[in-house]
């Protein structure tokens, strides 16, 4: 177990030391992890509420490849990025494999469905009369849907700290569309993966204790937001 | 005078429960309406289908001279000139303000207006010192007084009520009886009442629609209806006088 | 029943080694012939060399078979490994892009082709993950007196095959063993630029992890195992592989 | 884009081939990831109940640690799995590293985050009146919890997936306990890695194929069963 | 005879307002108390401290004799002896059946007795056909008389209610307060209820308790109150009489 101890000792050491190759790739880490999680928001909030609440036809399927792809391998989505933007691929005129940008678009792929899907279900267990009571006050569909949003925070805000926490936690796609290039593309789970293929078992441990805290801090930040905005979304008080 | 509600053979079914079935029923504009009827007879669920909230399954609804058509921008268009007070008097998350403002937010009033408005209604509900009190915290009958403010605020044309003094202390419930006629003579508001208070339906209805099993079985004027109702139901049921 | 299930667990062993050998698709003809031959099972554990020897450290497997010369030997000196043995060699070739921007096609000698490489700066794509093919080419430049840095330098951080197809979509030179060479070569459009030069003489190695320091390995069967590996008729297999399919060996066996 | 048709097609083949290996490696899948699902929602559901409705101390930062957790690379957790299991370490004498127990363990400690996590978030959603009802009938807090935790299904269901998703996806934890042993411990992820790693795109297209399928017919009967138990649990109407 | 419960210096605040402040407050065993006061006095506040649902901030409480210590134990020893109507009458997921047979289930109760139970409850009702339906899609009345099932279900020694008729229609809310005045008699049942029903006070209540912005203003009789009640607050109250 001396591992252990080694990695935290040695984790604690590379964070004091601010390495400035370690900053560099948590900063190209966190950024992104955020810039999928972001765009993956904007597209897949309001696609999962319309999943929730309209009629369409096949919504039912629809929703099901949702939840499918909830579970998409991320080095499928890496290897489907990856062909989409190689030099052969309809996209490879953008240059862009082997550049943060191709990182952030296989991440998209593996938010959006966590986003949406679990958006989804949270609208969806709301309670009949929020539609009414804003229908009922003469809110167009769009104006209810957003109130409906509004009301589903709790469950929305759950939705992006499991995809956030999926992003930060995965390797496949980064790596596969990414190509771990050091000093260039190269992020903490990157960084695990080529550790452990070294052997060095107590640094790749120090790099994940980093890579942990990173996102402790974020769900501090994140529940601390949540809660300023739905002061009183308060929970179970069990006497 | 042109009627603003007209149902023909309106029905509605819970699974393959009937729970409303209409023959045919007219709301004229500017007057006081009162559906009484026992637990469950669908006084609920004809308020519903005449504000548009649940479709029925058959026959035909005419709302302010236009069929129903039940597409989206007719909806929002006829239900921009009515208001409801729910059963359950429903808070979004948020201050009394917040709820209070809604119907006027979504219309785009400018804010300035939007805070006269709300100030005046709650102001009208006694309400005013809870102005910034998270809705959803209220007692009962707080969230009733909020919810009748909520519908005030958007001056509807047509006013839903779903029991809505049930939860109020009787002084409260008396002024708003009293703004319920106010705002009938002064804005030609028509309303569209449900309540159990045999009292409180005396002494605002016009006509009185009597419901029983889904059916309209008894129609016709206050006075009538209290003094010479034909059905025997209707008898039986209004004897149960309090 | 108990007893069968403890005799299957002898007839196990578990074998640590590189990747490039896993895919190189030697070791699905090798391993049924070695069952037929002496009963065992061989479990495969493809990993980095530094990670297999870290398996091999931990007792975690009963043998490796890796090719890193110095390591190996720090490892069998660390009381580790005991019995190592050459298997075989490959060796490693230099490629890159048919435009060939460094001019090294046809180069016989690989630190001349590296300075070229460095001097033009054309792209290089480095394994960077401390296996037998990056530390051979840590030692090349090192004899080339080159610290390789900049641009053109891309340090990847990966097994042998990914590397591949980045050097291809980056059209890039690489480093690359024949046997991962020859096996994706259709799927690529990279060349051979390089080969034959002695220092690019890759040899592996097979070690039986030490019984003394971790007695619950199977010992014996990691005997069997490096015996069989350097039979003469272990040594014509390897010999022979490839040839059907590429038209020429992958690896050369390396038995004295 | 040839190689996706090829995928798709290669991926028929696979299927209708019924490839014995390719049999037995979709089982292991299936039965290492079920297994440690199951085995986190015993552990998850009542663990994230508690945490939502006890006012125990240091809760909340048990919960954000929680949280924080779901985040967890499963690379990371493969190592850490991995040195405890590992000869030396102090599970060592169970001599499990490189079986599909081992597997089942790292995938457990995965899988076990998010199950708690959203199962707490879910029951934290829950009106007070829950409670009170329950309480109020006469329920002691086990009973009264075990009310919330059914009030809550179609949230708890949600994390069941997410976390079913999670586990079938990911390769980190799995790779690094089980080895990737062929005919052992090689799941659909894994050789989706060896495949990609070898340059066999349109095979690992297929596998990967095979591997959503197999999640969405998941999803549909999970979702049966769960129209099934909770039927009327439905959705918003919107009109 | 003893007291039931005891109150000595109760006080609750949500936020910086202190909603009830209660000096002292007795209530004996098989009595029918009512507790009167306008919206947002305490009342669901007060019914909710002595059902032990919400823990005051100073101030002591007795139940059966017992000084409450809010331990688990003794909360699920002495709440066992209760059953409450509240103002939502929330219901479970589930059926009609599943929520009246609640109570009984986690005491226990064996299954031929929970049914035969429930059957009863049910039918005092009048909510039989509904046994197998959908609880939270039931009417706002058939939930209020499938929730007082589920009280009564439990034979509670205090049984609370908080509006019980509120949504109820007359003759209902009759055969309830008949149904109240019966347990009352028979078995001893101690009731305490809130109102907003001046009239329903008066014929169910014996003793009245006045709430007024969080304290006991005034406590008789309900012969006392309604004819001389001494504060000026509650003879306004009691006037707005319908
Ligand atoms: N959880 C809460 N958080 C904040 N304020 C609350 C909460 N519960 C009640 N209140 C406030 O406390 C006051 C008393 O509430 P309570 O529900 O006891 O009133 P009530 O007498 O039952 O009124 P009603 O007749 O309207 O039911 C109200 O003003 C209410 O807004
Ligand atoms: N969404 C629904 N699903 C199934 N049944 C429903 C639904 N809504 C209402 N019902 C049933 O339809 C019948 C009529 O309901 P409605 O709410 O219109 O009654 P009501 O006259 O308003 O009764 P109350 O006086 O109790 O409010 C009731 O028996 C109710 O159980
Ligand atoms: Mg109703
Ligand atoms: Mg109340």
């Amino acid at each position: 177990m001396a591992v252990f101890y080694q990695g935290i000792k040695e984790g604690l050491l590379l964070i004091m030391s601010l390495d400035r190759e370690l900053i560099q790739i948590t900063l190209l880490s966190l950024q992104v992890s955020f810039s999928a999680l972001i765009i993956a928001a904007i597209l897949g909030i309001p696609l999962g509420s319309v999943l929730a609440l309209k009629r369409i036809p096949g919504r039912k399927i629809f929703l099901n490849i949702i939840y499918t792809l909830m579970g998409l391998p991320p080095v499928l989505a890496g290897l489907i990025v990856f062909l989409f933007l190689s030099n052969r691929g309809p996209l490879g005129q953008l240059q862009l494999l082997f550049t943060p940008a191709a990182m952030v678009i296989a991440q998209v792929c593996l938010a959006l469905p966590i986003v949406c899907g679990l958006t989804a279900r949270a609208v969806m267990a709301q309670p009949q009369e929020v539609y009414d009571t804003a229908a009922m006050l003469g809110a167009t569909r769009r104006q209810a849907a957003w109130t409906i949003i509004k009301e589903s925070s709790l469950g929305i805000v759950a939705a992006l700290t499991t995809a956030l926490g999926r992003l930060m936690a995965e390797v496949g796609a980064v790596m596969m569309v990414g190509g771990n290039i050091a000093g260039k593309t190269r992020v903490l789970t990157t960084s695990i993966v080529l550790e452990t293929r070294m052997g060095n078992d107590s640094r790749a441990i120090a790099i994940g204790m980093i890579l942990l805290l990173i996102a402790f801090l974020t769900m501090l930040i994140i529940l601390k937001l949540e809660k300023r905005t739905f002061k009183d979304g308060g929970t179970i008080q069990v006497i | 005078m042109a009627a603003l509600f007209r149902l023909y053979n309106v029905t509605k079914r819970y699974r393959s429960r009937e729970v409303l079935n209409i023959r045919k029923m007219e709301v004229n504009k500017g007057r006081i309406y009162t559906i009484l009827g026992p637990n469950g007879a669908g006084k609920t669920t004809l308020l519903r289908v005449m504000s548009l909230l649940t479709v029925n399954d058959s026959g035909r609804i005419e709302v302010f001279g236009e069929e129903v058509s039940w597409n989206k921008s007719q909806l929002v268009r006829l239900r921009r000139h009515m208001a409801m007070v729910t059963q359950t008097s429903f808070m979004f998350k948020g201050s009394v303000y917040y709820n209070v403002a809604y119907g006027l937010k979504v219309r785009k009033r400018p804010e300035p207006e939007q805070r006269k408005i709300v100030k005046e209604c709650l102001e009208l509900m006694g309400m005013s010192d809870f102005a910034d009190y998270p809705a959803q915290k209220l007692s009962g009958g707080e969230r009733q007084k909020v919810a009748i403010a909520r519908a005030l605020a958007v001056k509807p044309a047509v006013l839903f009520l779903d029991e809505p003094t049930s939860s109020l202390e009787p002084n409260s419930a008396m002024d708003i009886e009293h703004y319920i006629k106010f705002i009938n003579s002064q804005y030609n508001t028509t309303v569209i009442m449900v309540t159990h208070n045999l009292f409180q339906a005396r002494r605002l209805a016009e006509e009185i629609f009597f419901l029983w099993d889904g059916k309209i079985i008894e129609h016709g004027s206050c006075e009538d209806l209290f003094t010479r109702a034909r059905d025997e139901r209707t008898r039986a049921f209004l004897q149960g006088n309090f | 029943t108990g007893s069968d299930q403890g005799s299957a667990a002898e007839q196990t062993i578990k074998l640590a080694t590189t990747t490039s050998t896993e895919d190189s698709g030697l070791l699905d003809v090798l391993l049924p012939e070695f069952k037929k031959d002496t009963g065992y099972d061989v479990e495969v554990i493809a990993v980095g060399t530094g990670a297999a020897i870290g398996l091999g450290e931990k007792g975690d497997v009963d043998v490796i078979l890796v090719h890193s010369r110095t390591a190996e030997d720090q490892f069998v000196a660390d009381g580790f490994g005991v019995n190592r043995k050459d298997v075989m060699y490959n060796d490693f070739l230099i490629i890159g892009p048919e435009d060939d921007p460094a001019g090294i096609k046809g180069e016989n000698d690989a630190v001349a082709a590296l300075t070229a490489i460095s001097e033009t700066e054309s792209t290089f794509l480095s394994r960077g993950d401390d296996s037998g093919t990056h530390k051979k080419e840590k030692q090349l430049w090192e004899t080339a007196g080159i610290t390789p840095e900049g641009e053109w330098y891309v340090s990847v951080g990966k097994g042998m095959g990914d590397t591949f197809r980045m050097a291809n979509e980056m059209n890039g030179y690489t480093l690359i063993d024949r046997g991962t060479f020859l096996f994706n070569r259709d799927k690529y459009e990279l060349e051979a630029m390089v080969e034959g030069d002695e220092l690019l003489f890759n040899p592996y190695g097979v070690i039986a992890v030490n019984k003394e320091k971790h007695p619950n390995v199977n010992f014996e069967g990691a005997t069997a195992f490096i015996e069989w590996l350097t039979s003469k008729k272990a040594q014509d297999m390897i010999a022979e592989y490839g040839k059907d399919e590429f038209g020429q060996a992958l690896f050369v066996p390396n038995v004295e």
